[in-house]
């Protein structure tokens, strides 16, 4: 029975529990945390025996109201959101395991409204991926988008800043995206996306159509902070408080992606997206130039979450990048890699969270002794950095395995060579950071002593941090290793079948 | 950048001109957008809501979820709002 | 083509007034007027959907000599379309959610550097 | 065939994973007890790899699938003649090396000895997994593995000497790795496949300029780690690492897969047919042959020991990279068990090198006059092992020349007989000064004249590894079937033809 209405409950849970926070956090501030994360924890359940049965069952169609779906609203979960529903629960979840310390830091008085608002993120990113319905996505788009503007906004100094320019871009773009959903339902009448691809080939012709899927993709764009749409992200999310920060870039961007993805194979027929328009043109060249400029602008930072945020906008490149080869290995790379980034990428953030509250320090010349201060921590940021590196067996090499594979197969050298000279690019960025932190450097044919010099005591993040780092890190290996089976059972239905 | 804007703005513009080219005819009650799912709701509206106020029935019944989100949405601002107006107590 | 000029004249209303929004949202300087350019851009798109839902001779999606227990016929052409007003009805609110949470942090700018011109917000912040 | 499914070679990587996390987890403080998890390992290790060899002496493989990765390709170990012999190899080198380490950085009082031995054995456990592979993917993953675990050891002395020497050697090899990738990928595109065949599956795939094309990517990025001049440059920079590392690095691990890596190339993934057909053999034959005669002048010029033993090491790697271009049963033969016997004969020169560096904090051949009679056993192993590598008689390092000069015969190239033997002349000339002077020559200042060897820790790896490459140089495959298992690799890859 309640297996039945597990979809549902995916959204209901987090939403319910957000709308209690505030009386939770009236009877105990600290009680906040332990709601949250219980609500995240169930929602995670029901996201993985929700994905259970569409493994078994195939597609599920959960029609809200009862109303049979072009009339009302469904939500349709098939193996692509499956994987990504449990994304989102999971990370989201650990995000918040790690919160207990850094959110009483940095926002000390705020944590009732900073949980309910963190909740109602997670919410809107569920609500984006679940639905079947494109107007559905726009108000849960809209929920993920202010209260990521309200995340980024409470951060440090610029934040206020920061976040009014995200404002200001994200609603550009979701109102592109709305006008996009407007020029559908002029020329098809229907708003269900099951609908709507039933509908749309005999209209592909049709000027409207290609206003309509231009303003979508632009819309989606800047939500996805693809070169050149990325201009609110590096101030937004270096800006924003740590668990923001970790919330937000791992998810929005890979939600955006998601977006795309449904758009353009979902509701538009692949060779639409590839033929009608030169989108995929436009979409690889747009994904390598993120690839490179992301790379090369987080070589000039100096501040490790900085570093990070143009990572992320390089790895949004890498996602992109894929979707724009259309073929099979190309689009497998890609999503699989909306799975590792968003694994990477939280793990990431979450050491710099750790680092922040521990060593009170983002520079990256700062770092100096960290591996005796932190080792653990510092070991995890090892590990993650040869995955954006694309070390195997860390999942970062498989998705780049499957990029590259997709670019060969395109005949795109010009591709595949960059794909290839970003893991050096990469590779450059951590090694720096890990010389920084690892080495210290000592007189020539010194032969240092472990008792010489600065005696440094271990001073380790608590276990509430390293727990969900070291989830990810294992994450980041399970991922890596099993990419094989995340395929075969997941990923190869959510690439279309013409390819 | 106030010329770059500009020439943005007008791009835009001109896309959405080019688009509406192929838009069916303003007021024509045959577009497709007024004959594929909105007639059902005028038909059956009385019969299945039972309320003479088409859009009422249509934003509380058949797309209620899209109002539930839309709450939500007030919700997410009016906390967001709490969350960065809010001054700290001195305590 | 006049007619097709006079004929969809509310489209080129949508069209320059999102053009209007549009830039004011990307080229002005003061927070504010950004806002309203915001605001303008999404009314405009406000008149759009309601464009669509226009039909000549149709009249307000309200049922008259309703609760005649279903024995009445509607005529789908004397009634416009609804579902777009109903969009529309939650898009607003979405606007006017944005609205409050972009004042709000317009305010925590204004409480920190007195201004709201971003230039000097800018060279404040640096 | 004989085909055998066994866990085995999974847990032979697997035992050193776990070894090498023991003794990240023991830690600086539990000195005793970390080291107890080093010989362990190497140990259990050892003799998990040996419990393999009646297998594949018998002509069987034993596979072990472990997960699949994609369509054809799974991460996937089988053990083969060529793998066991370089598993052998590893394993049975750092049970040796273990031993010398413990000496050397107690000796040192080294920094970041945990360090230092976790990254170790994460180098053995990449080079067991590189040795294991069974395609070339499985193969490019532990090979990663190994080029991240090195840049710690390399870099361990943290001098800015140190640090700009392992960035050198990061971009080499990284680059490299990404150049490999390139060319797998390509070839997987290509033919859907990247399991390594004897005798090589790209045959009638591909036009000739892609093969070609793809043939020298996969050369040039195992050839960096082989040193396949001009792609050498990082081998002397990373000299700066501690000794045993140096000598892991040359005889062992990192080198040694990438030679192993480019055998694999030319043999098991293009095979002798194509290589034939393009002509591809003679060309890398004179590019190597060309390594093979510059890196032995470069030997003569350096004074620094380690270097000089570096550039003796490239000179090697050539040769052997050199006979497997030659692509006749012989050749291969001989390139195979070079490998191995040039494992034990420069282990043992690195050995004394820092056997000499821990008692007297010498590094310069020039300093080195008259040590022979403070350290007799050190030099005398000194001399065994250079004698070796120069080719003489009855050290291993004979047997393996005269099975390349051999296959020079029989290929009728009589050039390469003659770089052999020019080499063999470099060797002498560039070895044979340091013998001499340690021995003969009167002793500058800061010598003690009598007897006072390195401590036994040292020592007796020293000699042991000596009298196993004279041992092997007699009764080749004495020793774990080494020879036999040389000349069944080349057999099963000629078997087609």
């Amino acid at each position: 029975m309640i297996v039945e209405q597990s979809p549902a409950l995916i959204v209901v849970i987090p939403l319910i529990c957000a709308l209690a926070t505030p009386i939770v956090g009236l009877v105990r501030k600290e009680w906040c945390y332990y709601w949250v994360l219980l609500s995240l924890l169930a929602a995670t359940v029901f996201s993985i025996v929700t994905m259970g049965r569409v493994l078994s069952d195939g597609t599920i169609r959960y029609f809200l109201g009862n109303w049979d779906p072009p009339y009302g609203i469904e939500y349709v979960i098939d193996h692509l959101n499956a994987m990504m529903l449990v994304l989102i629960t999971g990370i989201s979840f650990l995000v918040a395991f790690h919160s207990k310390e850094s959110v009483a830091d940095e926002m000390p008085g705020r944590t009732v409204f900073f949980y309910t608002v963190f909740l109602l993120q997670v919410t809107g990113f569920i609500g984006i991926v679940i639905t079947g319905d494109v107007f559905n996505l726009y108000v849960f788009l809209e929920i993920a988008s202010l209260a990521g503007y309200a995340l980024v906004a409470i951060g440090e100094d610029g934040a206020p800043l920061a976040s009014f320019r995200y404002i200001i871009l994200g609603t550009v773009g979701a109102c592109f995206y709305l006008l996009g959903v407007g020029y559908l339902y002029m020329v098809t009448g229907s708003l269900n996306m099951l609908d709507l691809a039933q509908l749309l080939p005999e209209l592909y012709h049709s000027k409207v159509i290609l206003v309509a899927f231009a303003f979508f993709m632009v819309g989606v764009a800047v939500k996805m902070a693809l070169f050149p749409l990325h201009v609110w992200l590096p101030d937004a999310y270096t800006k924003a408080p740590s668990a923001s920060s970790a919330l937000l870039a791992p998810l929005m961007t890979k939600v955006a992606a998601y977006v795309m993805i449904r758009i353009m194979f979902t509701i538009f027929e692949p060779c639409f997206s590839m033929e009608m328009l030169p989108v995929t043109a436009v979409l690889s060249w747009a994904a390598v130039i993120a690839i490179v400029a992301g790379a090369v602008m987080a070589l000039a930072q100096r501040d490790l979450k900085r570093m990070l945020v143009y990572i992320l906008v390089s790895e949004v490149g890498y996602i992109a990048l894929g979707v724009g080869l259309a073929n099979r290995n190309g689009l497998t790379g890609s999503i699989l890699h909306i799975l590792n980034d968003a694994c990477m990428m939280m793990t990431l953030f979450l050491i710099v969270g750790a680092i922040v509250y521990k060593a009170r320090t983002r520079t990256i010349a700062d770092f100096r002794f960290l591996h005796r201060k932190m080792p653990l921590t510092m070991g995890a940021l090892v590990i993650a950095g040869l995955s954006v590196i694309g070390i195997p067996p860390t999942c970062g090499f498989f998705s780049k395995w499957y990029l590259i594979l997709g670019a060969v197969d395109a005949k795109q050298w010009i591709f595949a060579v960059v794909l290839l000279l970003s893991s050096l690019l990469n590779a450059v960025l951590f090694f720096r950071v890990i010389e920084y932190a690892y080495l210290e450097p000592r007189a020539e044919d010194a032969h240092g002593h472990d008792d010489e010099g600065v005696i440094i005591r271990m001073e380790e993040a608590p276990v509430t941090m390293l727990l969900p780092i070291y989830a990810g890190v294992a994450g980041i290996f399970l991922f890596g290793i099993y990419s094989g089976e995340i395929i075969s059972t997941l990923i190869q239905y959510a690439v279309p079948t013409c390819f | 950048m106030k010329f770059l804007s500009l020439v943005v703005t007008v791009i835009t513009g001109a896309f959405l001109v080019y688009g509406t080219i192929d838009m069916p005819a303003w007021g024509d009650a045959d577009s497709p957008a007024s004959r594929h799912v909105s007639p059902r709701y005028i038909e059956k509206t009385e019969i299945e809501t039972a309320t003479p106020n088409i859009v009422t029935s249509v934003l509380a019944d058949y797309r209620g979820y899209d109002t539930l989100g839309e709450t939500t949405v007030i919700f997410t601002a009016g906390m967001a709002c709490i969350l960065l107006l809010r001054r700290r107590k001195r305590s | 083509m006049l007619e097709f000029i006079v004929g969809k004249y509310n489209f080129w209303i949508y069209i320059i007034l999102m053009m209007i929004g549009f830039y004011a949202m990307i080229a002005k300087n003061n927070l504010v007027k950004k806002i309203i350019g915001m605001n303008i851009f999404q009314t405009s798109i406000i008149l759009f959907f309601i464009s669509i839902a226009y039909k000549k001779g149709g009249t307000l999606p309200i049922l008259y000599h309703a609760h005649a227990h279903g024995e009445q016929a509607y005529s789908v052409a004397e009634y416009i379309n609804p579902l777009p007003h109903v969009l529309m009805l939650t898009a607003i609110v979405v606007m006017v959610a944005t609205l409050g949470v972009a004042l709000a942090i317009v305010i925590m700018i204004y409480r920190k550097y007195h201004t709201l011109e971003e230039d000097e917000i800018l060279k404040a912040s640096k | 065939m004989e085909v055998i499914f066994s866990v085995q070679p999974l847990a032979a990587v697997l035992v050193v994973l776990g070894g090498a996390f023991l003794i990240l987890f023991t830690g600086e403080h539990r000195r005793n007890l970390r080291e107890t998890w080093t010989i362990l390992t190497s140990l259990i290790l050892f003799s998990l790899v040996v419990s393999l060899t009646p297998t594949i002496l018998r002509g069987g493989l034993i596979e072990f699938t472990l997960i699949q990765l994609t369509e054809g390709v799974a991460l996937q170990f089988r053990v083969d003649e060529f793998g066991m012999y370089f598993g052998l190899l590893a394993s049975g080198l750092w049970i040796l090396t273990s031993f010398y380490s413990i000496g050397y950085v107690r000796g040192l009082n080294e920094h970041g000895q945990t360090r230092y031995f976790f990254n170790f054995a994460i180098c053995i456990m990449a080079a067991i997994g590189i040795a294991f592979s069974a395609n070339l993917l499985t193969l490019f993953v532990f090979y990663e593995i190994l080029t991240v675990a090195t840049y710690p050891l390399v870099i361990h002395k943290e001098t800015s000497e140190a640090i700009m020497g392992g960035r050198k050697y990061l971009v080499y090899t990284l680059t490299a790795g990404v150049v490999i990738l390139f060319a797998a990928i390509w070839i997987y595109s290509m033919t859907g496949t990247l399991d390594f065949t004897p005798g090589g599956f790209v045959k009638g795939h591909g036009t000739s300029t892609t093969l070609t094309l793809l043939f020298f990517l996969l050369i040039a990025g195992f050839g960096v780690k082989a040193a396949i001049m001009p792609l050498h440059e990082w081998l002397p920079t990373a000299m700066v690492a501690p000794t045993p590392v140096s000598a892991l690095l040359h005889a062992v691990a990192v080198v040694k897969a990438g030679v192993f890596g480019c055998l694999r190339v030319i043999l098991y993934v293009f095979g002798p047919e194509v290589l034939h057909e393009l002509d591809l053999w003679l060309i890398l034959a004179y590019i190597t042959a060309f390594t093979v005669i510059t890196s032995g002048l470069y030997a003569l010029a350096q004074d620094n020991l380690k270097r000089r033993l570096a550039f003796s090491t490239i000179n090697n790697l050539s040769i052997i990279v050199m006979g497997a271009a030659l692509i006749t049963p012989s050749a291969v033969t001989g390139s195979i068990f070079h490998i191995g016997s040039h494992g034990f004969m420069k282990i043992t020169l690195f050995f004394v090198a820092g056997a000499i560096y821990v008692k007297t904090h010498k590094q310069n051949i020039s300093e080195l006059d008259g040590i022979g009679r403070q350290m007799p056993i050190t030099m005398g192993a000194f001399a065994i092992a250079a004698a070796g590598v120069a080719g003489t008689p009855p050290v291993c390092g004979f047997i393996s020349k005269w099975y390349l000069a051999l296959g020079c015969l029989d290929a009728k190239q009589i050039v390469f007989l003659f770089v052999l033997l020019t080499s063999a002349m470099l060797d002498i000339a560039y070895f044979f000064p340091i013998i001499f002077n340690s021995f003969f020559k009167k002793p500058k200042d800061g010598f003690v004249l009598h007897f006072d060897e390195a401590p036994m820790m040292m020592v007796i790896p020293l000699s042991l590894t000596a009298i196993i490459s004279v041992v092997l140089g007699i009764f080749p495959s004495a020793i774990f079937n080494f020879f036999n298992l040389a000349s069944l690799a080349a057999t099963k890859i000629f078997g087609g033809m």
